[in-house]
């Protein structure tokens, strides 16, 4: 079928580091020694790690090759959900190499790196002025940390009140970092179902909220894609039993600038700027997940906090009230430089758009695929579409067989298994970089995949087989963990 | 805007598909008063041009320069990186991809990262290293909390004052929400953690120690090995500066039980901190209560080697408030160009490499010494130590720093018994000319 | 067979730019205009050109899945005699985009431009003490045009004398580049046999070499990989008629610090810093062939010439005798910052051992198959070796049939069918940055193709298999031009 | 050393394996009065450290600097450059392969080529477009040595002297050996090149303008091509300034038959010079007689569209000295980034582009002559035009030198009767504020 991007094609065969090289080969230049050599003590000196010894040209294959094994946003579609596979500009790595930026040392007094502070000040406001909160701190490292960030701002500010809570209400459809996070602190994770509409009602919730209990941690818009319409409500319950709400902003990308999260009675929120802000993941990270919060939590936001006084910007140290730090610096700087490129190029209009964007493309997903896929959920959704396999369960067909066959035709499969409150689900995030062509191409080769599903199944069963590696056995390596070589 | 592909004509097509008027009209489940009002409050949006020339003006304003010899360590290292890492770390096939939740395609990150783990293990002399955590602090307070899990009996850790300030702040903010104790263990005249208090307590779950710790000084881990053992606890390593082991003594050699620490040492950028590289071992035993993502070997349907993330039982979208850990997210990028670091030194230049900083080092020292400054502990150092200055250091410091020398950080902030001393760190990057004129200007 | 590098794996398909895009779609920021703006006379204004429009997104895709059906030194192995394909540094990438080099502008006045102008003396200088002889010009854009250079230095120094010639010397395993250039300035190339050894006769250039002889062109080391032994004999003849001695450099990688040139009797040399001095090939350019001559046609070299006086760099544009411009600025300049940066990192010893190790791997390559095929000049090789594919001719063999085989197992074939004078040439140029396990399993895989040769020609016949496209058909392409979509 | 995997065990084992001593004797067949005494005379090996010191250093040598504004074209021109042609075209597949021999395993060079040939004939309205010539004065030596292989008869060429005074340089020295006749043709008072003298000659092979030329002007090529036509002569033009077919009718539109010149201006860096781009595209009937390499369309053994190098019967590897040209390694990568530059300004953008660069030039040529300069030409041009000060004004460009702006070059070296004028250039590079601070010093 000539209409798919998968193909198969030349690569190559690599082996483990340690199976290369011979002791002696050098891949590094080390300078000559213009002092004299002192020898470490004997009783602590070691033999000195059992590493390989490999040229420049061996290490530099090596890698070109292990990339070649690997499939990115730049290779093409990443329709993965809940993690906005947007394009990664390539202008934001560049600022994040700037020199002056990539060796400043993070100990110096605040006279000497005026530029990095103000770096992080900026990216602050522009990320308050996004959410509508009022205050917030860069320091955590990915969105799971900001989430245990907002955990022990809700510990904090409860026992500021003479209180300690011990339960935390937490959607049956959010993401398991948001019960780890809260177990992290002491809270008992207390499941809130969603309605079948996939929102929550405002009475399960009611039911759930006492005096015990912290708050409520909510993802908007949820992992079902849709918006949580009773958010407000469902924050006033909260607010009532002398709650906090903890917003999960790794869906940003959902509603900038349509959304004021302050009005939506959220008090803390974490967002992804490795999903929203175009910060690439790394195969795994770094990521940044930064927290908003209103002006009465304020205090509690880690140190040090970067101010700014007339035009000079300084740590600010010393603040009792606060949960502490949560990064040995002040987070990962280089991906907040990225986002703070990202924001500084799209503006206000263009990030509204994204948004606007990102929507487009999910519902017109969701409306071309929702006669061939069951959709648990039949609502307008937001930056993402939640389907199921259960019309092909007849078929012996599943949604792990329909993403392996993706992989053959070139596309990275959706998130898949997740959120739980769907069996078997396929959770489709396009965002808002993928053009008209591109989607529409993607559309086809799913209703490709399902008809060989009812004429040919064996595809499925049998896929991914263009790859270099078939189907993995995940279980055997659980099994019999090889962890290290 | 390049980045926003659609054009009019394709925006209107899809509309009419989704049965909307108009792109506001996607947002009809978002009630009113949730709303934001106006446009969100942003400077003007930046050509590619206006932002190289920001960015530029931004970073002329740091008084400190990249042409500065910056003999500053406390956590953050300057080695030499090649270039051949940067362009390998920004093939966009590793840098553009998630995790490796299909591992069919992405067995360059798995590969990698497998080598990395394997690697890690070997300079740390344990069984098992993780795929990261994300940083020194975070690794370190994750260590305690899995020797809390180990030692469900127990509720108190010990950590030494030798650990990085900051690292031991991260601990106590991880810590404080739950009902875990943290004691501090104080450091002795010799700069080495004194562990007499240990015998106090039968409690403690776990115990860290930094070596190299804050102040340079390298710990008698071997000693406070086996003292920390007779309490029962799990003994912690942590460190800041993983070149050392190159030279010393590996920490599995000296019996610890996890090993943690920043990696930021492993041909990674200063970056005004981040992002660094929380590097975790431990030994096999411990394997299952470790935090964080693991690679494991296995085959394919042909019975191919091929790696894939494994042990996710511990993890938190499959055990979610039962996992080991809340991390999802964790450094990959850098796990790899660390990988790509100590592959590109091998032994033999991981060797050599840690011998040049510790002879810098000890010039520096001996250079000082002869200068007139006291060099405050007499215990062995690897590439950094504290100095004590006969008279105020703060002219001499601004002084150097105008000839572009950052002459050592104050400490006294974290340690105020050494208020007014001087933490120094000399590596690769600095050179006899530069010790010298940083000893030349002491002397004036 | 697990033991060699290519396999196949996913890779993507991707139109040809214009089959993608849409009008109005952007993929450069263009700055807003702060001038007012004026209109083009409008007899001279035209429609502007007929180009897709695509976005940033569309553009990164498109080229990197493009490389992805690529092979470079970086991917593996690349043997291709005569071309040198070492390792290509990449500090030497970032040398070259120093960004005050990179911004330089090429017609401003000496004294603004001396750091440019000081990496150009310097050059000249260590390529002239590589080669031993005495001056230098670094204009020609490649080899070829070093040759072209070389040509016309010939005939500028014959008219200084009074003599206009017609003929020049041109053995039969010279490169085609040779006699082209020799007739670009109107010589009448005349082939010299080489002789049973694969060398030339002192009595076959005498034969040939009168007055109407400009002189020879003598690749040393020849394309046949051997030293040209009798090249000082052969140059007292072509002297004894008033001609000169061409020497062309390309195979400088096989003699650095082993071989004075200029002792050998060679009165003008060029070199290709895009072989010997690792500088990346681009996939077809940019090169640099600088040429060096002696003493007595330093003046006929190409203006402006770069001098040093004290401390101070200047070009110097009049030189009366000079055979003018081949470049409209310094040649290929940033070839010249990286082959520059090369020679500064590997200092006198290290390109010695560079030559070393290429001949010893070439030898190593030669001992290794000169069983399983045919080596048709059996000497000790210089930096390549050649061979034939007369032993599988009975088999039905041809060298293209190997040569396509060994892309399936993840190597570049040798150079084929190259030199002329060995029919089914196999040419193997190592060089000295493949290591010794690399190069026991390309011989491997070599000697592997040759039991498949016999035991199931087939393999060969219809290799590449493992490509994302199959044998391409190169008889239609020529006979129904289509050169432009 | 790090580029030199082998150890010495290994050179042993080779050794052994060839049947030789030591890596001498493997020369044995080098006599021994062409051997080199003593090393190479060469400065010491610089580690990578050292070599970025040197080369910072030389950096800083530089009186013009990246932050100066030049308002200097003459062939050589400062436009953006988007970071991604950077990031793309120094992936290694590209950058570090051979001319595509084996097309199995090079369709990306050759799609990538085939693409940069297909937007180079559109933009220059031709039907073929080759895979380039060295830079802008080969092309046009080679499109001239092309016009004499066409018109057998001719000896003679004439070429304008609004041509880029190098180029014809370059001109002069591939004709010099040869016994082909140059006849330049010099310039009106309009800045247009006089073809008055034509009529004198009937032997012409090619006729040869630029356009915009040398000063800027921009030729009226329609009018030219005809009258060139009469001679019999074949017409090229040459161009240093591509992006100005955004805006201006293309040369295929004029009636040129061959079509050549410099492309820096798509997406390279100026670099002093180099490497740039020969960009060369004829009518189709002349395709068998162009220089250089073709990428062609093809299909392989599935009938599968693919590329090929094709009509290699022209080249010198196949027909020696019977050749087209001796070119064989052309400017590969630069082709590819110029591809890329085009595709990615795309037909809206460069239009766009070309129509800000002309407003730019505009601003200043009316600035500067409000400011009593004199505007040599009233003839239209592009980006580019040459002034005429009323008085010396070689103190106002140190001035504006030293506060970071190129005031533009005298051309006296070039046109002795324009002594004294300065060729300026506006690109989008170059803000309002930038020329309004020129003119003000200009003023002063
Ligand atoms: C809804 C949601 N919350 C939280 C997270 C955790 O973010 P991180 O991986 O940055 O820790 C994710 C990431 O997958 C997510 O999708
Ligand atoms: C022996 C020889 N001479 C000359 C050349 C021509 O060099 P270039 O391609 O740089 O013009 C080559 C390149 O293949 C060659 O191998």
């Amino acid at each position: 079928m000539k209409n798919v991007p998968g193909t198969s094609g030349l690569i190559m065969n690599e082996p483990l580091l340690w199976e290369k090289g011979k002791k002696g080969r050098k891949g590094m230049s080390i300078p000559a020694a213009d002092v004299p050599q002192v020898e470490m003590v004997s009783t602590l000196k070691g033999a000195g790690p059992d590493f390989p010894d490999l040229s420049e040209v061996d290490i530099v294959r090596h890698y070109t090759r292990l990339s070649q094994w690997n499939f990115g946003v730049d290779t093409g579609m990443y329709p993965l959900g809940s993690c906005t596979m947007k394009y990664n500009p390539k202008t934001n790595e560049k600022q994040a190499a700037t020199p002056a930026i990539g060796a400043a040392h993070p100990m110096l007094d605040d006279e000497y790196v005026q530029g990095t502070l103000k770096i992080m000040y900026d990216l602050q406001q522009y990320l308050q002025a996004i959410t509508g909160m009022p205050a917030a701190t860069l320091q955590p490292s990915a969105g799971a940390q900001g989430e245990l960030t907002g955990m022990l701002i809700f510990d904090a500010y409860h026992r500021s009140k003479g209180s300690k809570r011990t339960k935390i209400l937490i959607p049956d459809t959010a993401h398991g970092t948001n019960p780890a996070s809260a177990a992290l602190c002491g809270y008992k994770p207390v499941p809130v179902a969603s309605n079948a509409d996939g929102v929550l009602d405002v009475e399960s919730v009611a039911a759930l909220m006492d005096e015990e209990t912290a708050g409520i941690m909510v993802t908007n818009p949820n992992t079902l894609g849709l918006f949580e319409s009773n958010i407000r409500a469902v924050a006033e319950i909260v607010h009532a039993k002398g709650g906090l709400v903890y917003g999960d902003g790794a869906n940003m990308n959902a509603i900038m600038g349509i959304v004021d999260i302050s009005k939506c009675g959220v008090d803390v929120m974490h967002l992804n700027l490795h999903k929203t802000f175009s910060t690439p993941h790394g195969g795994g990270g770094p990521g940044a997940g930064p927290v908003c919060v209103v002006e009465k939590l304020k205090k509690f936001l880690p140190v040090p906090h970067v101010l700014k006084e007339g035009e000079t910007y300084r740590l600010d140290w010393n603040n009792p009230d606060s949960i502490g730090r949560v990064h040995g610096y002040h987070g990962n700087y280089g991906v907040l430089v990225r986002a703070y490129s990202y924001i500084l190029s799209m503006g206000a209009a263009n990030l509204k758009k994204a948004s606007q964007l990102a929507v487009l493309n999910a519902n017109y997903i969701k409306e071309k695929l929702r006669k061939a896929l069951h959709l648990p959920y039949d609502q307008p959704c937001m930056h993402e579409c939640v389907f199921s396999d259960a019309k092909q369960h007849e078929l012996k067909v599943s949604t792990l067989d329909i993403a392996k066959r993706l992989i053959d035709y070139g596309y990275h499969p959706p998130t898949i298994y997740f959120p739980l409150v769907v069996p078997g689900a396929i959770m489709i995030e396009p965002t808002e970089t993928e053009c008209k062509e591109d989607i529409d191409q993607f559309i086809e080769t799913i209703l490709l995949i399902l008809e060989e599903a009812k004429t040919n199944p064996e595809l499925l069963h049998s896929a991914p087989v263009r790859t270099k590696l078939k189907r993995l056995d995940e279980t055997l390596a659980a099994r019999k963990p090889c962890l290290c070589g | 805007m390049r980045y926003l592909p659609h054009t009019q004509e394709e925006i209107a097509e899809m509309l009419a598909e989704v049965g909307k008027e108009s792109l506001n009209d996607l947002f009809s489940t978002i009630p009113d008063d949730c709303r934001m009002e106006g446009d969100i409050d942003l400077p003007p949006s930046m050509t590619e041009w206006e932002l190289d020339a920001h960015m530029a003006q931004i970073g002329a304003s740091m008084r400190v320069t990249p042409q500065h010899k910056v003999l500053v360590g406390a956590g953050s290292y300057h080695h030499y990186i090649p270039e051949m890492i940067r362009a390998l770390a920004s093939r966009s096939e590793f840098l553009t991809a998630y995790t490796p939740y299909q591992p069919e395609m992405a067995q360059g990150t798995l590969q990698g990262i497998y080598e990395y783990q394997t690697l890690t293990a070997r300079l740390l002399g344990m069984d098992v290293a993780n795929a990261s955590i994300y940083d020194g602090g975070a690794a370190l307070a994750e260590a305690l909390l899995m020797g809390l899990r180990i030692n469900k009996k127990c509720k108190k850790v010990a950590v030494s004052k030798g650990i990085h300030p900051h690292h031991r702040q991260v601990v106590r903010t991880y810590l404080q929400a739950t009902d875990f104790e943290i004691v501090e263990l104080p450091l002795g005249e010799d700069g080495r953690t004194d562990l007499a208090s240990l015998a106090e307590y039968s409690d403690l779950a776990a115990v860290a120690l930094q070596s190299p710790n804050f102040l340079g000084v390298i710990e008698d881990l071997q000693a406070a090995g086996e003292k920390i053992h007779e309490t029962g606890a799990l003994f912690v390593t942590s460190f800041t500066e993983p070149l050392a082991f190159g030279l010393l003594k590996n920490p599995g050699e000296c019996g610890a039980d996890i090993v943690c620490g920043e990696g930021q040492s492993m041909g990674l950028a200063r970056s005004f901190g981040g992002p660094g590289l929380g590097m975790f071992a431990c030994k096999d035993k411990f394997t299952r209560n470790m935090p964080g993502r693991l690679v494991g070997e296995t085959v394919d349907k042909d019975g191919k080697r091929g790696f894939v993330l494994t042990l996710a039982t511990r993890e938190q979208h499959i055990r979610r408030e039962k996992a080991t850990s809340n991390i999802c997210s964790n450094q990959g990028i850098c796990a790899m160009m660390a990988g790509m670091f100590m592959a590109t030194l091998g032994g033999t230049g991981l060797r050599e490499l840690a011998q040049l900083n510790h002879s810098k080092a000890e010039y520096l020292k001996s250079e000082l010494r002869k200068a007139g400054a006291e060099i405050v502990f007499d215990s062995p150092t690897f590439n950094e130590f504290l100095v004590r200055f006969p008279s105020d250091f703060k002219p001499v410091y601004k002084q150097l720093f105008d000839n572009g020398i950052v002459a050592g950080i104050e400490v006294g902030r974290y340690y105020p018994q050494y208020k007014g001393c001087y933490l120094f760190c000399a590596t690769e990057t600095v050179g006899k000319g530069d010790i010298d004129a940083v000893v030349q200007e002491v002397r004036r």
